[in-house]
């Protein structure tokens, strides 16, 4: 796919967050699609940190190394990223560091450009970043008006003086580009102008929520699962719900026990720390039935690991990180039309089999913004599962009502607090059917089995996404953000005359080993390509009987994404475990 | 509807406690205390802990979940938040609360969301066979301990005012009519209200008996100008009588209440709410994205 | 195996365990060899429990049904337990509940004594027990003298007249059973005369950790690993260390850490949900390469489930259950000797490697006593690890000791507090060599192969024991305190005919995939033996790499143990998934 | 051995902190009193917290332990047990201590183990940039309070009284000399010292700012005549002044201190201790089970 690199880096806290933003946000405006991906460590102020907006005239689902245009507001940022420029590219630097290429950077042309100084002259330092998406535009063939519109628009409430300011930043560097740039270096074919949107996972799953009918949300802060509670604050509160922080993440996922308990939809959401507290909590909701929805975002583990960085390493823990044996049920998604789908999906799933769902996202796909054609709204439908009518509990009378009935389906209908006679004792301990405890052993193998069996049965949920032709000798395996990488690099073997299909798993338990199975046995090669150091999503495939000689692993663990041609290369290169390294 | 009586909130279950478990008081002072409210069995909710205590939801006709050891105060909180029609109510024992629970206990209390929290605390580990818990005293014996325990006990009470609760009592299992009381005030009470109910295991407490109780235990019913409105006053009386008390030791009338104070705030019910999404309003929100 | 069954039953909370442990300790004393197991539930007083001694002359490690003489106390224990009591059996009965046999009990004798009465004379109540114990002496054909010795041993303490009580209990039930039986019922053949040793798992770990220098234990009680904390209790003072209860399990296992830091050995130990609550710490310890050791008493889960009952279902969350990737050595014992054995390992192995490990026990292995030769007290050798001696680190100088230094064994020496010049940060976030915080990936990937390396390349733990003929047919695989139904369901299949070998896993983290793969091609049926629902063993099998037509399963998870008739009829007429019913 | 120097207590490592955030002034203070004792760097273990606070261990040469968030206080336990001979502090923020942290908190003030508690607190999540804390006052405004903060803030120095602390102290980053002088008082205390530190965030909490709390903060060293060992003296100040001031503020002089009454207590720290089993011993004590 041809598309242009556009980055800007410099200091953490100095703004180039939203530096990256206003770059993609107008260039979503003018009908390109866009997809950014940062660098950013776990510090608030200083340290390196870089934005790039990979920019192309269809759907941009993976990160490139090719830049083109190079924002530098540090010499640290030329020093890291200057290798990634492309031959006739350009690094735009601050004059106000005295910027200077290293020798090896041949073909790349060094712009130097007093942008503290404009931005001084426009309204304060504040304004560089203005001063900077003002020279890129022009870099790049951009019209500026699109840009001033961008500034009318966000800073309107802010007054007229802030967008004169802005405007005047933007119009300072754009002129000065034109003046002592050699031209436009990289002219984008225009845009379709057809505006999409540009969201990051988390802004989906916010909204999948909200749309879902979730009311209460409890959570505790943390990266890179934040935002989704961020998102959700003024949201809820339209319906009357609301999101509580709470004092950790032991206390999150019970409330939200609770809550669904009560019969009202709830989630938590965290990352991989947390989802380690919530083990047993989990089992809780397994065992009493109730729906309960969880979004883990994963990051580099374990323990503290990386917290800003890139991984799907989760997926064990996921699945069988808690004592015992109780269901759950984990989804996968790989993009934010497919994270709205499936938070909306595990609010259904977790009314309609009585048990915990939860959300595997990865910190690429929470955090990095692309462009999505649209989200499915209209296709949202709400299942609130079994439940005993009032009618039917009033006609029952007192002490009837059983609340863990053994049924064909193993799904029990359940009542609501509230409901006369639908009172039952909800509990973590082995139950009979009316709730009650008791150790009985028949009594426990029919209640282990109803657990279980509710979901194995009557799943119906598609695990497997496949594209690509059938007889093709390559099978890449993989979910979760790596699915652009995938896609795009099926496309790159494609031109290099290797045939390529693409199996993303959607659902990781159950695990959907006969969507699986027949494609792994018609293929020659299969590439199970994940982002963790032990192989989780093979050795998942083999517990679960998908195995075989031709099956191995592509592994990057260094808390960066894959990039399409790594695949490629451990495809083409490969035997055996590949790991990709640097 | 036809009144409620207490036939109304037991269940068929026999009580697996021993004989002459404290806990027995307890769950009757909390039956007659709904009856005399007057409430429905199905417009209550307990929430019960991990302990002997913590069996008492299998033996009250309400609606009840039984959690994981020490949790119970959020999965309360989430019910509560879900429907606010719903009469709370929390059970669990010592070790639940204030071991374990210890933290959840602290911000239920500063939240003061409109639940009742009745700790049924025996000075020990029941279900667990008889080791020593946070509110068992300095030099108590266990197995765990043969030397007597070397750890302050949790001053619950104390605790209770000082992190900002608004009702805090205790209670003694023998004393129903002052219990049944209390418990009926903690669930009037608009907001968060603690009621540590003493709560004496005969099978495994030798020392913390009822004899030893009745001896020690102050009514603070026989105080009449005690002011359990006063802060300060209430954490002295408690430091002087080690908290050997019973009876309402510290309130504030008008309280902020969690849930009033929630920007979403609706006098409906969440749990009532249609669910059906608005593609439209969705289509707007989207709009931010652009 | 020819064995005799003896069993108590009554209600909860008198007495009924320390009936069987006198009636065990006795014939232990004799000579024979004893397993015995329990039935109980959660609560304190009331409640049906009864106590199995199985009696044999040579080591017995597994249940039977079959009982000779079972002792009643209420009625119920008759009508629970009748049906096992076998042809010719006895039901001796207590005459103060007026005992009734179900029409059902042919050739079963009931025999009714006045235990209470008799009780009362010899000095209360609380002497039913050893009446009931002097009258089964009878029935057994054991001498008398043994229980009064017994009694004289064990009272000494509390008086005369205790032991006048007791022996004058023992004697009236002994005289009232030798005029009232039909004689010597099941005479026992002679114990040999050597008195063994009658332990559990839990008291066989105490004695393991106390000989591996354990000095500190942290726990929070919980069935049915609170007894460790109650061995230790003792012990650990003796060399100026405490078992401390603290006040969950989170703090518990960090409590541990941060003591295996200060190098000093320390251990946890839980069940389930402990385990699932300390999630999250283990993977600390794995991140800081900091020597950790929990031991993990399984029960049938998940959540709270049958808190008394056994299962196998930890196992994937003992080596999974954390967020993220870290390295866990887990152990799984399956006798007393094992267990002893295992924890010393454990403690060596936490030093050499510098990561936690896990011991696997169970309900069965856990709380059932049963007769050992010995424990291998002779054997324990200490190794503390690799460590970075106070001269080195003196000719170093300040800030040069790498405490994660990349050795070829991945293994670092350490420091200690209190070395002077070994200073160093131990952080669960990713770090260089010098402990210093990065997220450079090169170095990520370095410090993640580092981990994982040391104990892939270096584990040298037989992961195996195997034992049986090499060219049998059938093979059996398990863990944990199914060993000894597997031994002996190997047994019984000879004696059909059918030759089986039996693999025991040893270690399930790093699994020995390559000692067992070899077992498991030569086999034509390979039956994996575990107490658990989902066939976790198997799982672990399959995702290792360990796989076949012929591997399927034999499943038990109604709390109850495997009796090695059990595995006898899935072998014989299983296919597929057997799942073991009442 | 040569004399100890601030220089020997500063690591090579270049500091993440904000230009002007609290924790310079905590960090510096720390290594101030470590030299004035004259501890040597290997003498010193630092168990620290998850935040922005948490990274003091990065800055200092010392035994380091960072831990996972909020579980600071067990590791420092097990660390204290191992060797009695380490001097062991504890650092970390508001979150981690008392949001989290909260159960450890309560019962390690009443353990009374001999370990001192920095708390850094500047009443934000500074590392997760910027949501409300326990310590945030009611109205705080936050991104995940935009209405402001509902709940009452943990107001840790009465807590820790009523929890039976036996040194309860309050510093503020910008008074060094005070929270020197506190630090070197705690770390001298015969038990557990708790020194709340006010640590001014700058880049997130815009309302407890330095002129803020210069501007309410009350010295205690101001009040001659306050004496710290009165239990609900110190309980009724810290109400009528709302937790707003620095000193010393509560003592206990000669108090039971955890590891000293251990039933195994022995002089020598069990680091130092031969491991090498006595199988005699071992065989002794089989004997129990025969
Ligand atoms: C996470 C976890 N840890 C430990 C246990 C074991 N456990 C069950 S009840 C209990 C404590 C019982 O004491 P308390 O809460 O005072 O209740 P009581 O039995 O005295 O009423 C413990 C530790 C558990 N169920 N879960
Ligand atoms: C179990 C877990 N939950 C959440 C987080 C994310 N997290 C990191 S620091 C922090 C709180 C920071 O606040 P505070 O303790 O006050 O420290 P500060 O940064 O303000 O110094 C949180 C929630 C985590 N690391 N681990
Ligand atoms: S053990 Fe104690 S607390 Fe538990 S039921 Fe018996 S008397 Fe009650
Ligand atoms: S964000 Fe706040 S607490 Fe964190 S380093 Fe910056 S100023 Fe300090
Ligand atoms: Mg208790
Ligand atoms: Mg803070």
């Amino acid at each position: 796919m041809e598309t242009i690199g556009w980055k800007v880096g410099g200091d953490q806290g100095e703004g180039i967050d939203s530096t990256g933003d206003v770059l993609a946000t107008v260039l979503n405006r003018l009908g390109y699609h866009v997809y950014g991906y940062k660098s950013f460590s776990s510090r608030i102020r200083g340290g390196h940190t870089h934005y790039m907006v990979r920019i192309g005239d269809r759907r941009v689902m993976a990160p490139s190394h090719a830049c083109h245009v190079l924002v530098a507001l540090t010499q640290e940022t030329i020093d890291r990223n200057v290798a990634e420029v492309v031959e006739g590219g350009v690094v735009l630097a601050d004059e106000a560091f005295g910027p200077s290429l290293p020798a090896s950077a041949t073909g790349v042309t060094l712009l130097v450009l007093p942008l503290t100084a404009m931005a001084r002259e426009a309204g304060g330092l504040i304004m560089r970043n203005m001063v900077a998406v003002g020279a890129s535009a022009q870099l790049l063939g951009l019209p500026l008006k699109a840009f001033e519109d961008y500034a009318r628009d966000k800073f309107a409430r802010k007054g007229e003086a802030v967008v004169a300011s802005n405007v005047a930043a933007l119009r300072a560097g754009h002129e000065a580009a034109r003046e002592r740039a050699p031209g436009v270096v990289f002219p984008l074919p225009p845009g379709d102008g057809r505006a999409r949107y540009v969201m990051s996972g988390n802004q989906a799953m916010a909204l999948g929520a909200y749309a879902a009918g979730c009311r209460i949300m409890a959570a505790y802060p943390i990266t890179p699962a934040t935002e989704v509670m961020e998102y959700l604050t003024p949201l809820l509160p339209r319906r009357g719900g609301a999101v509580v922080q709470m004092e950790d993440e032991l206390a999150s996922i019970v409330l939200t026990i609770g809550a669904g308990f009560a019969g009202v939809r709830a989630m938590t959401c965290t990352s991989g720390p947390g989802l380690s507290l919530m083990q047993e909590a989990i089992g809780l909701a397994g065992m009493t039935e109730t729906p309960t929805v969880l979004i883990d975002c994963q990051r580099a583990g374990p323990s503290t690991g990386m917290p800003t960085k890139n991984e799907q390493s989760d997926i064990e823990a996921l699945i069988h990180g808690g004592h015992g044996e109780a269901p759950r049920i984990v989804l996968a998604p790989g993009t934010p039309e497919q994270a709205f789908s499936d938070v909306v999906l595990a609010f259904n799933l977790a009314e309609r089999y009585q048990c915990p769902v939860l959300v595997a996202s990865d910190l690429s796909l929470s955090l990095w913004p692309q462009t999505v054609e649209s989200l499915p709204v209209r296709e949202v439908t709400i299942d609130r599962g079994e439940r005993v009518s009032s009618e039917a509990l009033l006609a029952m009378g007192k002490d009837v009502f059983q609340r863990y009935a053994l049924t064909e389906s193993g799904i029990s209908p359940r009542s609501i607090p509230g409901q006369p006679n639908g009172q039952f004792l909800a509990t973590g301990a082995e139950h009979g059917g009316s709730g009650k405890v008791t150790e009985d052993p028949v009594n426990r193998v029919q209640m282990m089995r109803k657990r279980f069996e509710k979901i194995r049965n009557s799943f119906d949920v598609p695990g497997i996404v496949d594209s690509g032709p059938a007889d093709a000798p390559v099978l890449l395996v993989g979910f979760g953000s790596n699915v652009g990488p995938m896609l795009e690099a099926r496309e790159l073997l494609e031109a290099q005359g290797l045939r390529a299909r693409v199996a993303q798993v959607r659902v990781l338990s159950p695990f959907p080993a006969a969507a699986l199975a027949p494609l792994v046995a018609a293929a020659r090669d299969v590439v199970v390509v994940e982002s963790n150091a032990t192989g989780q999503l093979r050795r998942l495939m083999g517990e679960n009987g998908v195995h075989g000689d031709c099956v191995r692993s592509v592994l990057k663990y260094d808390g960066t994404l894959f990039y399409p041609e790594e695949i490629v290369r451990s495809v083409l290169e490969g035997a055996g475990v590949q790991e990709v390294l640097r | 509807m036809p009144e409620v009586t207490l036939q109304d909130f037991k269940t068929a279950e026999k009580s697996w406690w021993c004989p002459g478990c404290g806990d027995f008081g307890v769950l009757a002072a909390l039956q007659k205390a709904l009856v005399e409210l007057g409430l429905a069995p199905e417009s209550v909710a307990i929430v019960a802990g991990i302990g002997c205590s913590g069996k008492i939801g299998n033996y009250i006709n309400s609606y009840n979940l039984h959690t994981v050891h020490g949790r119970t105060l959020p999965a309360a909180m989430g019910l509560k938040l879900a429907n606010r029609d719903l009469t709370v109510l929390v059970a669990g024992g010592d070790g639940d609360a204030y071991a374990i629970g210890m933290g959840h206990f602290i911000h239920a209390l500063r939240r003061n969301l409109d639940i009742t929290y009745l700790v049924m605390d025996n000075h020990i580990y029941g279900l667990t066979k008889g080791q020593t818990s946070p509110t068992s005293e300095h030099g108590f014996v266990t197995k765990g301990n043969p030397a007597g325990s070397i750890e302050r006990p949790v001053l619950p009470l104390s605790l209770a005012v000082a992190a900002g609760a608004t009702f805090v009592a205790q209670g003694f299992s023998s004393n129903q009519k002052q219990l049944t009381r209390l418990i009926q005030q903690g669930i009037q009470h608009h907001g968060f209200s603690l009621i540590n109910t003493i709560s004496p295991c005969v099978t495994y407490n030798k020392v913390n008996t009822y004899d030893w109780y009745k001896k020690v235990l102050f009514n603070l019913d026989d105080l009449p100008d005690y002011d359990p409105r006063d802060k300060v006053k209430a954490l002295g009386m408690l430091h002087e009588r080690e908290e050997l008390v019973t009876g309402l030791i510290y309130y504030e009338e008008s309280t902020a209440e969690f849930a009033h104070q929630l920007p979403g705030y609706r006098e409906e019910a969440l749990v009532h709410q249609d669910l059906t999404p608005d593609p439209d309003e969705l289509l707007k929100l989207m709009e931010a994205y652009r």
